[in-house]
């Protein structure tokens, strides 16, 4: 069944286009964007576990037919183990990891259609076109398709931002774009230095020539490639000093926009942070480096968040700080931190999806964002209140739920590689970010309403608490059953390392 | 002694600085976008450089030529086909900053990134 | 009566046109929160340079903490530092590209 | 010897097209220094590339910079 594989990223390209071309028909873009995000999901499900090879360009080893009419010089050498054109694996993270994904894509777009009356084609093109980039990110086997994927899903974060109705959205976008302007030919000219030492773009290819000593992995043109795609990589994902730019990038679109913004992020996070530590982890200084960007991304993120007074801003603060956990479990570097790195990058997606939907909702009830000037709301909305408060506690890491299982094992990881600081960092994190998150709780439900608070409408849509639902129990059957995504995610690290 | 091969490595690495010291120092955003444009050309050139072969040919096999021959004389063809979708995406993100530009430019009556993008919360 | 009112509505008004950040409890105390996380983290995250050497770690926390708690106010400078100009954020852009691709290139090659 | 030539107007078309006060006439030098690499691209062995860059970097991202400046503003007054 290894078709599948590539159909994750082909059925929503061609949903894409399908719904570009239809425009504004309203109802027929609804109903088929509706069938096409439910049934997304489910491709992942039923998929085995394989490689699929474009243009049946397998390896010449699997080809003996081929192989034995080549001459030795190729037949003889490792040149046979090659891959020859683009590859895509799939195996254990991949298809978690693409579950939660497209889950949380299915619920963006199902708030989205609810809570807009017209919906147009082309801001469905530009979700089903995020989502499919970052699916064969994630998929992908070669570094420069990865980069190719990731300029195509940084155009279509750019439409989600334009699509919401902030009035400061076209220079929020203008900058996005000015520094990604910069940031991805830097990270292209690093992909090339890499070509010029190894020859080929394939990861496997590249870890099977250093492990075999087949290039020098000390010279100046390894080092400056590391440089670069390291540089490329942070600023993918928004660690410092891309954090203010990130954080205003979520803040400035919608809150399904912003869930499926974040949810983009934390793949790519994960499909670059595993290429470049496939490829460069043998170095010495590699590890630090990553420590010091995730730390740095957390303290300053988590500080901002504190007192920043713009509900939206302080989530998107709260959303990239969490990414540093990814960014030191990878750091640290053994089996048992990338593995809960992993584990905390799917619990990322789905609470940042929680509160930025939760969250949005009161910006929908009142048009205003600023903390001081909300309170009370806890009469209108008393579901959404108690469901977003649970997303927090699974945010901050409180027992029993998704986040909790997570940090801890980051936390044992941290201690068994003997860095305690690491493990006091991240606790000490951890608390600030549940007193942010009660700071913000307070001020948007639980304080006295202040008199010129208009409430516009009386309620929130139905969809938006369905959404909030969903992912609350996604938070609670992980938080009490981690062992349904651990177990595929250890295999998959053991396999990797 | 300088080759050809070296020559073009800084040509596209003076490519990249120009554009690096437009996309920082002027205030234009148009000129800033046209920096930028010079930067993903720089890049692409530098792939290009790398599949470079002095005395080589063009990686296109004809009929006629024996395949040792061609594999020891032709150019590196991987860059050419990753160069191919980086012009183009190059071209594309061009066109969206510049259509941004144009609706910033309506909105605020200027160019200037400093007033435009500067810390303005209203 | 009603001048009263007047006049107090018109007070509001005045007081709310001069500062729009209310200073309230919370504003103080998470702005605190934040310098002491601030301070905190950073002396702590700085003892994991013992990998490198013991004697270079203890001078360094003692020079950081007396750095960080002489320059207390340290929040408003960083949040001064963060904001959305698009001139700030490409300066540290292309400082943190240049100290990363020369640290790396440089200080490995020795 | 005309390949040093040409990355020489190259690199001054990009200079000069930074350094004009008016926009349009910037546009038609990063034309040129578009149409210089693609000849490079020639010269590096890589024709197929050429043809690419030809259409892009000579004529496409001309037209989307003067479409731009046209329903913008001309004099660029600060540098």
């Amino acid at each position: 069944m290894n078709e599948l594989i590539p159909l994750m990223v082909i059925i929503p390209i061609i949903a894409a286009l399908i719904l570009n071309a239809l425009g504004r028909k309203n109802s027929i873009v609804k109903t088929l964007s509706f069938v096409v995000a439910i049934l997304l999901p489910l491709i992942p499900i039923i998929s085995n576990y394989g490689f699929h090879y474009f243009g049946g360009h397998s390896p010449l080893i699997d080809n003996e037919n081929l192989l034995s009419s080549l001459p030795s010089l190729i037949s003889n050498v490792s040149l046979s183990t090659f891959h020859i054109g683009i590859n895509y694996s799939f195996e254990g993270l991949q298809k978690i990891l693409l579950f939660f994904l497209f889950i949380v894509g299915f619920l963006a777009i199902f708030t989205a259609i609810n809570e807009r009356k017209r919906i147009s084609g082309q801001y469905m093109f530009l979700i089903f076109m995020g989502l499919s980039s970052v699916t064969a990110m994630l998929l992908s086997d070669d570094i420069f398709h990865m980069y190719i994927f990731f300029e195509i899903a940084i155009i279509s974060q750019v439409g989600i931002i334009l699509s919401s109705n902030d009035n400061q959205k076209y220079e929020t976008a203008m900058k996005y774009m000015i520094l990604g302007s910069i940031g991805g030919p830097i990270l292209l000219t690093g992909i090339g230095f890499l070509l010029a030492l190894v020859g080929s773009v394939n990861i496997t290819d590249i870890t099977y020539m250093i492990k075999n000593g087949l290039i020098d992995s000390y010279s100046p043109v390894f080092l400056f490639s590391f440089g670069l795609i390291f540089f490329g990589w942070i600023y993918s994902v928004g660690l410092p000093p891309f954090h203010t730019i990130k954080s205003a990038v979520y803040s400035k679109a919608t809150p399904s926009g912003s869930a499926l913004l974040q949810a983009l992020s934390v793949v790519i996070f994960i499909s670059f942070g595993l290429a470049i530590l496939r490829i460069y982890s043998h170095l010495p200084f590699v590890h630090g480096i990553i420590i010091f960007f995730s730390l740095a991304g957390m303290i300053l993120s988590i500080t901002m968040a504190l007192i920043e007074t713009d509900l939206r801003r302080i989530i998107g603060f709260l959303a990239v700080g969490e990414l540093g956990y990814i960014g030191l479990g990878f750091g640290i570097g053994t089996n048992l931190s990338i593995t809960a790195a992993l584990f905390q990058g799917i619990n990322e997606l789905i609470i940042t999806a929680l509160l930025f939907i939760g969250f949005g909702a009161i910006i929908q009830l009142t048009k205003i964002s600023n903390i001081t000037k909300l309170g009370g709301l806890i009469e209108n909305i008393p579901k959404m209140s108690i469901m977003v408060l649970l997303g927090g506690f699974a945010m901050a890491g409180v027992p029993p739920l998704n986040g909790f299982q997570s940090k801890l094992m980051l936390i044992q990881s941290a201690l068994n590689a003997n860095f305690p600081e690491l493990a006091i960092i991240m606790i000490l994190i951890s608390i600030v970010t549940f007193m942010t998150f009660i700071k913000i709780f307070h001020a948007a439900y639980l304080k006295p309403k202040p008199k010129d608070l208009i409430v516009e409408k009386s309620l929130v849509p139905r969809s938006a608490i369905f959404t909030v639902g969903v992912l609350l129990i996604i938070c609670i059957v992980l938080g009490l059953m981690p062992d349904l995504v651990v177990k595929e995610l250890t295999t998959f690290v053991g396999g990797l390392i | 002694m300088i080759n050809t091969q070296i020559a073009a490595l800084l040509c596209s690495g003076s490519f990249i600085l120009i554009g690096l010291y437009a996309a920082i120092f002027l205030d234009n955003i148009i000129k800033k976008i046209i920096g930028l444009s010079f930067i993903e050309e720089g890049a692409n050139l530098f792939l290009i450089t790398l599949a470079y072969r002095s005395d080589g040919v063009v990686p296109i096999f004809l009929p006629g030529m024996s395949p040792d021959w061609f594999v020891a004389n032709s150019a590196y063809p991987l860059p050419h086909a990753l160069v191919l979708t980086s012009i183009v995406i190059g071209a594309s993100t061009l066109a969206v900053m510049l259509a941004i530009a144009m609706v910033l430019y309506k909105k605020h009556g200027s160019l200037s990134a400093f007033k435009i993008l500067g810390d303005n919360h209203e | 009566m009603d001048i009263y009112i007047l006049i107090h509505n018109s007070v509001q008004k005045f007081k709310n046109k001069i500062k729009k950040d209310t200073i309230t409890n919370e504003n103080v105390s998470s702005a605190m929160a934040a310098e002491l996380t601030i301070i905190s983290t950073i002396l702590i995250s700085s003892i994991m340079l013992r990998h490198i050497n013991v004697l270079l770690t203890v001078l360094i926390i003692l020079g950081l903490g007396l750095c960080l708690i002489t320059n207390m106010p340290l929040i408003s400078k960083l949040k001064k530092e963060q904001d959305d100009s698009l001139n700030k954020m490409m300066f540290y852009v292309i400082l943190t590209l240049a100290i990363l691709v020369s640290a790396i290139y440089w200080g490995v090659l020795k | 010897m005309i390949e040093y030539i040409v990355m020489l107007i190259g690199i001054l078309g990009s200079i000069l097209a930074l350094a004009q006060r008016d926009l349009l006439k910037a546009a038609i030098l990063t034309g040129i220094s578009g149409g210089c690499i693609a000849i490079l691209f020639q010269i590096l062995l890589a024709p197929d590339v050429a043809l690419t860059q030809a259409i892009v970097g000579a004529a496409i991202v001309p037209v989307f910079l003067a479409l731009a400046i046209y329903k913008t503003q001309r004099a660029g007054k600060d540098d």
